[in-house]
């Protein structure tokens, strides 16, 4: 009996504050204290921001899909898109001492998810899924 | 919605005030400012970051290369006044160490070599 | 090039405050004042608890389908549900001078969009169009 | 998330603060609070709106039904402290020519029939 809810945009950056206002919402309903929330909608936005970038090299006009699942333990999220794959080996976050601009979202999604898998060049396109799980109730 | 960016310039330094949400749609505009000051070898940069609620490495990117820029005419470049979850970015990338970052601007003055 | 977002959601209560959050973020993008964005906000909302209390009639594992067009000249919402259909003429408000608890919503969505317009029992289910034209432009 | 209902007793009426949205989901919460009130026949019940940034006509069908109760008792049921946005969904059902509405607890206190 996951709740689940589903964010549809287009690859347009506008777009993120859309979609960073429903995670926000999302993150409420999964209970977690307000930081963790605005890690987990940095999160969102970092992996949306790459689709933009990278799968759909600034396109405008292409389909992102994001899933929300509330499981009983954990909060997963599920980027979808149909852009150019990427060879998952090759997403990976530069050393952090490499000072040089960008580079930075694949590391910000690993530390703040507990799981981050990329299924990249799939039938029905590019899934990203991110994990983590709920806060304890008190 | 858009970002609303004012450029102060003090005596002794210049305050580069940003007010919105820095990420892949409005870090562009930042960029701009940020390079037209480092043009100018403006020797002190501040970049107040009180009315920023958000930031994401598409933000950052856009901060590291103004640093980098000033870096380059021995310029200083400090962060001012910023919210817990936009110091988290900084933090989550160890890049707070890099940055100088101060708790506001009259901390950035009494602690700088202004 | 309208620009488009859905949002689907299952037709269980605590899910309008994330449709609420992502339709004021789309309102900003359409660029509507503050107070026209809490009122586009309210319909949706409306619109929305009605297809939960009616259509579905409260059962909460149930889709709900908004997607919001932004057109040149105007922001265009559709919810979409495969719910109980009703007679389009029985879906009314009632008198407002008969104080009853009930019966405010069709009168608010009415009120406050430009156009309202029921599709009840289409052979893909229940659709309700709203529209609001943009602001003008300074 | 969900909704904080706090009831303070006066020694000239009950103010009820409410805190968060009311909407399809929490305004069952508000309709038991207001329900307890009125079994007791509660002289003053002023409901303090102060804190809820939102509100639907599902609370807006509450509050009418908990002045309903109220008027059967002759109790007074005045609503204090609405935003502008929460405002407008009683103009919007006319509903601000049927409820006391105060700026604040004091005006409401200064003209009532307390
Ligand atoms: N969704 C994606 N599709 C294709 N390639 C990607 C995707 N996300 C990341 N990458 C690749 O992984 C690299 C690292 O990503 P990231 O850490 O976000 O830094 P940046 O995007 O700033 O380079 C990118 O440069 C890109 O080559
Ligand atoms: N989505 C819907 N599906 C079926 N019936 C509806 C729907 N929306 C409204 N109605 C009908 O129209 C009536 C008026 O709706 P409304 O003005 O929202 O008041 P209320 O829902 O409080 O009765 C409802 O009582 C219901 O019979």
């Amino acid at each position: 009996m996951a709740k689940k809810i589903e964010v549809r945009i287009t690859s347009d950056p506008q777009m993120l504050s859309v979609l960073r206002a429903a995670i926000t919402q999302v993150g409420q309903l999964a209970g977690f204290a307000p930081m963790e929330i605005s890690k987990i909608v940095l999160a969102v936005d970092e992996a949306c921001s790459n689709i933009m970038r990278h799968a759909y090299k600034g396109k405008k006009n292409q389909p992102i899909i994001v899933t929300c699942k509330l499981k009983p333990t954990k909060l997963e999220i599920v980027m979808h898109d149909f852009g150019n794959s990427v060879d998952v080996e090759k997403i990976k976050s530069r050393k952090l001492n490499d000072l040089r601009p960008g580079g930075l979202g694949v590391h910000i999604m690993k530390s703040i998810m507990d799981r981050v898998i990329f299924k990249n060049g799939t039938d029905e396109g590019n899934f990203l899924i991110m994990q983590k799980a709920l806060p304890k109730r008190q | 919605m858009s970002l609303n960016i004012k450029v102060q310039t003090k005596d002794q330094y210049v305050l580069l005030n940003i007010e919105g949400d820095v990420d892949l749609y409005s870090s562009p505009d930042v960029r701009e400012a940020l390079l037209k000051l480092t043009k100018k070898k403006t020797p002190t940069i501040l970049v107040n970051l009180e009315k920023v609620p958000y930031m994401d490495s598409s933000g950052v990117a856009t901060l590291i290369e103004g640093l980098q820029q000033c870096n380059k005419y021995q310029g200083r470049f400090s962060l001012v006044s910023l919210r817990d979850n936009v110091r988290e970015v900084f933090e989550l990338t160890r890049l707070d160490k890099i940055f100088e970052i101060h708790k506001d601007v009259n901390e950035a003055l009494a602690n700088g070599s202004v």
